[in-house]
């Protein structure tokens, strides 16, 4: 307890100090700061209503619940996960959501929304982006020009909406590796790991296209990200899965797989159900505003190719055999990202199409890569495999559809993933070598909830 | 004393406890256990990789009751559990040495 | 793995080759559809910004929240069912629940909503509702006419919204039928059934009130569906059960029940209140307009019905015996359930007696069909005794009330429970004579997870 | 069954009755009542739709969807407290939580709302807010004065919109002691407790300051309620944890605790996710309205305090032993508690140490109350303390720091914890003497599901 | 040596593992089982529809020793379990052929 | 014929499976259960508070099999089972009066 107190009273005494730092600081400039949150920010609203200001309310208020739509997202990334894993590492593999969407907030506050957005990364490094102790977390508007951040002169949402739909949605970037490394990845390493790819790496491949960089100017489409943030997050899956080797006993001597069953088919089908739901905040709210044609397409074109996804896996998976409820929900994850990067060019039939094909995609791919790469729930399958799927189908399919736009969007999926591969070769490699990528046999036998967390995911009341 | 442990369907459960309580078993423990016998496993599919599923979901079933009663008990179950499906399961009997009822601490047949 | 390449080969093949042709074929009108879907159809909104236009952006958001709310509800229900039913039927009813989402959406694209919604069954099949190749799954606005179609013109949301709200109401109607048929039915006998359910059967009777038809004129009243939607669902529910009999061992040889209880409480506890949060799109939702009074109104009828019904079912158990949070669920949604026809024409008293009575009538109901019929979740005594009571409703409290309106929600009420039952008896009958409605006695007991899915939902970790 | 069918008729007659009653008083000035439900209240609205009246329906919207996602909060704490609590206890926790939400929206209707907000008992006890007959659960818009309170009149929402929105706030209340009393105390005493609790504790100590009370009008500051909220229900289950005692074997002889192991970490992490997703709503839509700069600015704060607590909790368990994933969950809800007092008044570096020192509070607090108080789900430390820390650090962090204001929050936690504590302490000592508040030992060892709710949360297949 | 055999309720392993440590015990193995004895199941009432609750939940505790030990672990048991009330449980005794530590191979008394 | 029941670790399980059906074993039985020997719990932290976790997961296989047979058994799960480390587990080897396939009503060393 002693030096528990003192951890705390430490803490409590630096935030005090930083705080009054703080306050002091803000102080000066103090009329502006707090004028700007609260009452002058909001001044040329209640001054003069106009149909203006309104459809900035509305434009507004549609990214922000957009961005609690993909907040949930998390949660489904964490019972999906959870259920297709075993129940000896199902604590493990929650903390691990759990603490990228909470350090993936923190760090995309810090660093990556600078990187990323403004674009900064494009100017190499401008200062400011960097000038993390002003610019950085605080993300307040300290003088005028940040002041209009919050209004229409901004965007059609405020600064701070924009933060919070970009920040949620990096997160899930790091969520998708997740599963594909669980059951024998420490626990350490991949919190380092998940950091530095949220901060870094998603950010600056993003910022090539969304921040306004060269893959943009060159023409690459990618509406909500199958590309920026699916195949990101599944490249880096499937290089940290090949990095770490197969779970014991996923490989017989002949080299054949053997199965391992998931723990628990309810908690996976509430995640792909809340992943579906968290899904039109993603797709929708990348329209960037409540355009009332556009983002009721959007919905429209996510909801069917979600579903021919799930009927295209579902019906396969029982030709071959039974009708495995599994597949059936990888496959509407994959038609979700498979129509993620046309989903405002695409017609009804079109994402139809686009859906079925991610869904078909999906159940081979989880065979084919089952062979060799042990992937507990289909990261790869679903992420990397349809992310490019969806990311080419932009070529193919809908209104941009054509030879010179296919070539744009192979462009942006080879950089891309390119850049990820390297970054997380590098990253993990360097981790192998330091403190180590993968628990040792007897802990991962033991279950990395025995070994790693002290802690069991059902305790029963008899038997302690 | 006799041990009587069965290793049934679990469907079959009910039946048999119902069979034996009519017939006067003052008592049994169950527990939920997996097996094979003749019955083997089959193959399942899941995600695509084949794999066999070698254990099936079986009870056991264990009565304590005296040697006179050892038999009867044994044929109750029989003609309970049996489908004349191959699954249908075993029965192991077992001498004890000593049987106490906690509650009392009376100990032996009367103890049942 | 031959098979299996075929088969995507060829998919992917008829995928791209309707897709080129459909790019081709979208070239003749391209200029006009790719404008009306991105630049053109939006442009009257950034033209000039009017209170009109920011008020049909309003409402249209929350027609399309609402859309997803209804969404949710599905994850609702296959909680719900899977936790009211044994663990080893489990993965099997989330199956059905995936798939009928999945599924009605697309045949709702396909037939439902055309059937329905321009009412053009009333127009007793006028061509273009069955030229579904054109207008079927494609839902594009390919001329001028259509283009208006997303904007105010159409309605106070857009085309696009109008589709996606109403195919997740379509698609709730059937899942109804699942919990009452569970453990059971042959998993294709029922994705067939519920296909044909949502294709046909409940556009049809839809049509009559909602599509402008006889009912419709005749005066019956049904806000957001206590008898289209859920009365509807109860009646197949009943019907089904009925033709499949009651699963072994549920009554013994002198006819009385047996209990066979849940596998999961915290699944049924999840299930129901996702449902209540989703009943917020259903019934407020279905006033079409984010009319701040109507809406608002509706969201709290919803919720005091709920209230009382839960109240009421929890009590009345608890007097008789222990008190039964399945009972005390299953209340919630029977005056959800009761308050849906005339959600927008109580008042607060008004609701919270027509919940309070549904929660009664549920824990009457669901002890005196237990001793017939085995519904395992109880669907009948929601959906169809409290569907009927609430429709009922309509005449007895609130603003309508009176014996003529009485009179005119009775027609309802049986014109369209006939037509339901007819419908499902004689598919019913004729899936029973062909492939057969129920699973053999075998494959029942070993359950339908073992049986038709080859999968546990609860895999432990030791034994295989 | 006799019995059964009287009760039914009994009720239905009743309803009848009253219905009839209500219908017909209501004829005398239906033509107000129904059209200002239907027609008129939405009339000004359509017939001239401006800036104004859009802008009423965007906030008005904004309430509404922020109430729904506080009503899923009490999905959040049903999941959260059964799954820290033993299986053996889970049906009759998740009783409580349903239970609490339907007789808290009933109670809150008939008296907590206009006890509360229209500030009556500040006017100690105007005839009005007691006439419950008339105002009480009808809640309906009676004459031209209240058809107003449908209008912008009233505020930014409507009338209906405030109770919808405030009503799920007050339930949450009463939801933090379930937690902290699971597994020994009586269904029918804690029922009673949460009734009264949230029928008049809350509302009395809301109404001094969200009533615009006499704190309100000394300076006290609470945003969104981290002393009228959490505080309360804290220091309710405090107490009430105190009066009951440990749970058997919490404590050894020595008095050293014992460890008692949640029993489904999944349900655990749904709930915090379900929680704070339901927070974006709670702080949310406490600006009450949907000013753009304010609501995201709140958003900010509110995400990027909870994700600072996670960690800080998280990290402080990991270093002291292993990462506790019941502490990092822990930790986001006590940041998410701690910047609740002042959501809108921090920049994003205030609520980043907030959530910081929540987080390490949380952790410590958990440990120390354990020693003493048996709280299986850390009720205490999380609404209590972090309460109580959120409430001060208005006082020293953000626009409104300063000693005066410190001062003023300090009297705020003082004197609503007081009365709260003297209101738990006098209600629980009755509740104690006459049926008694706890189960007795037997009962508790058998688990309150067997002896109170005779069910099980899990039931297998086979062992009956 | 013999197997001690004890269906005991639930809340009481915990004492009677410290109980039978403290007595030098080496070892044990734990089951949850369902059973009944002289405490027949009460009847329940699930959604409306009575049911018996035939089976209730106990652990069953398995401690191999010596011959000569072998009572006085019975008797710990006894001691520790017995509340008096019925449901205490009850102990079963047998014989044991062979005992084999795997680890080392260690057979007989030497492995226990 | 007798009755071999080891209690070993849960990853061995398939092993030992697969060992025993090369030779010949005809079936067998698997129960999940705690238990502890040399190898003892180790003490965890929950919600800051220390706890020792007295029971290890481990899987008790019962094979029943023909006296001649039972040594052969005994080696093979041995030789499976045994890693050296502590924690490998147990093997008891009890004798039984009879044992039924309940299917055809066979009995004694016909019914193995
Ligand atoms: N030799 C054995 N040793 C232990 N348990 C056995 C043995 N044989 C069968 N069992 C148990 O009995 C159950 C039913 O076996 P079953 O397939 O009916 O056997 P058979 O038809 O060979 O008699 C098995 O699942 C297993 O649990
Ligand atoms: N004859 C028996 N055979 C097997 N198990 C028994 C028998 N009698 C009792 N048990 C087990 O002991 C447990 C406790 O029994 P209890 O009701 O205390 O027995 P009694 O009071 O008859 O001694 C039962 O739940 C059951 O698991
Ligand atoms: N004396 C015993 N009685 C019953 N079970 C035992 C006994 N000793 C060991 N076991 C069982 O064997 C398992 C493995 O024991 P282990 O620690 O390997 O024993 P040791 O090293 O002492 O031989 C234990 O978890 C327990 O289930």
């Amino acid at each position: 307890m002693n030096t528990k107190t003192r951890l705390v009273v430490g803490v409590c005494a630096l935030g005090l100090f930083l705080a009054q730092g703080g306050t002091i600081w803000a102080q000066e400039d103090s009329v502006v700061e707090v004028a700007a949150e609260t009452e002058e920010a909001s001044a040329p609203i209640t001054a003069e209503i106009t149909a203006e200001t309104v459809k900035f309310m509305v434009d507004n208020l549609w990214i922000m619940l957009a961005g609690a739509l993909v907040f949930i997202m998390h949660l489904g990334f964490a019972t999906l996960e959870s259920g297709l894993t075993r129940p000896k590492n199902t604590v493990n593999i929650l903390f691990k959501n759990v603490m990228i969407i909470c350090i993936g907030l923190l760090t995309y506050a810090l660093i990556g929304f600078h990187l990323m957005y403004p674009g900064e990364f494009n100017g190499y490094f401008a200062s400011s982006a960097f000038d993390i102790f002003n610019n950085g977390i605080t993300v307040a508007p300290e003088d005028a020009a940040q002041t209009a951040n919050l209004t229409s002169a901004y965007a059609d949402y405020t600064w701070y909406t924009d933060f919070f739909f970009q920040a949620m949605f990096a997160a899930t970037c790091a969520t998708i590796v997740s599963g594909a490394v669980a059951g024998r990845i420490q626990l350490r390493s991949f919190l380092i790991f998940a950091t530095l790819f949220v901060t870094f790496c998603y950010p600056i491949t993003g910022s090539w296209k969304w921040g306004g960089g060269w893959l943009d100017q060159r023409g690459f489409y990618d509406f909500a990200g199958s590309t920026l943030v699916h195949s990101v997050g599944g490249w880096a899956a499937l290089v940290l899965a090949y990095l770490l080797g197969a779970r014991l006993g996923k490989y017989n001597s002949d080299g054949t797989p053997n199965a391992i069953p998931g723990s628990n088919i309810p908690l996976v089908a509430i995640g792909v159900f809340l992943l579906w739901f968290g899904w039109f905040g993603f797709n929708g709210g990348s329209v960037l505003s409540a355009d009332p044609a556009l983002v009721s397409l959007v919905l429209v074109t996510t909801s069917i190719a979600a579903a021919a996804g799930g009927v295209a896996a579902g019906l396969t998976s029982w030709f071959f055999g039974k009708p495995d409820i599994t597949m059936a929900l990888n496959g509407i994850l994959a038609g979700l990202v498979g129509i993620t990067a046309g989903a405002d060019q695409m017609s009804i039939l079109d994402s139809f199409w686009i859906g079925l094909i991610a869904g078909v995609l999906v159940y081979m791919f989880v065979i084919i890569i089952d062979k060799k790469i042990d992937d507990p729930v289909g990261a790869v399958s679903v992420h990397l495999v349809c992310g490019i799927w969806g990311t080419l189908a932009v070529g193919i399919f809908g209104a941009m559809a054509g030879a010179e736009q296919l070539k744009h969007q192979l462009v942006g999926v080879v950089s891309i993933g390119a850049f990820t591969v390297i970054f997380t070769l590098v990253v993990g490699i360097i981790l192998d070598k330091t403190i180590g990528l993968r628990v040792g046999a007897s802990e991962e036998q033991a279950g990395l909830d025995r070994s790693e967390m002290g802690m069991e995911a059902y305790a029963s009341d008899s038997v302690g | 004393m006799k041990k009587v442990e069965a290793v049934v369907r679990p469907n079959k459960l009910e039946d048999i406890k119902d069979a034996l309580t009519k017939q006067g078993v003052a008592g049994m423990t169950v527990t939920e256990v997996r097996g094979f016998g003749r019955q083997k496993g089959h193959s399942e599919t899941y995600r695509g990789t084949e794999y066999t599923v070698d254990f099936l979901p079986k009870v056991k079933i264990e009565v304590v009751v005296s040697d006179d009663k050892a038999q009867s008990v044994l044929d109750t179950v029989i003609k309970t559990a049996q489908t004349g499906q191959i699954g249908d399961g075993k029965i192991f009997v077992a001498d004890l040495d000593q049987i106490v009822r906690i509650r009392t601490g009376e100990t032996g047949e009367e103890a049942v």
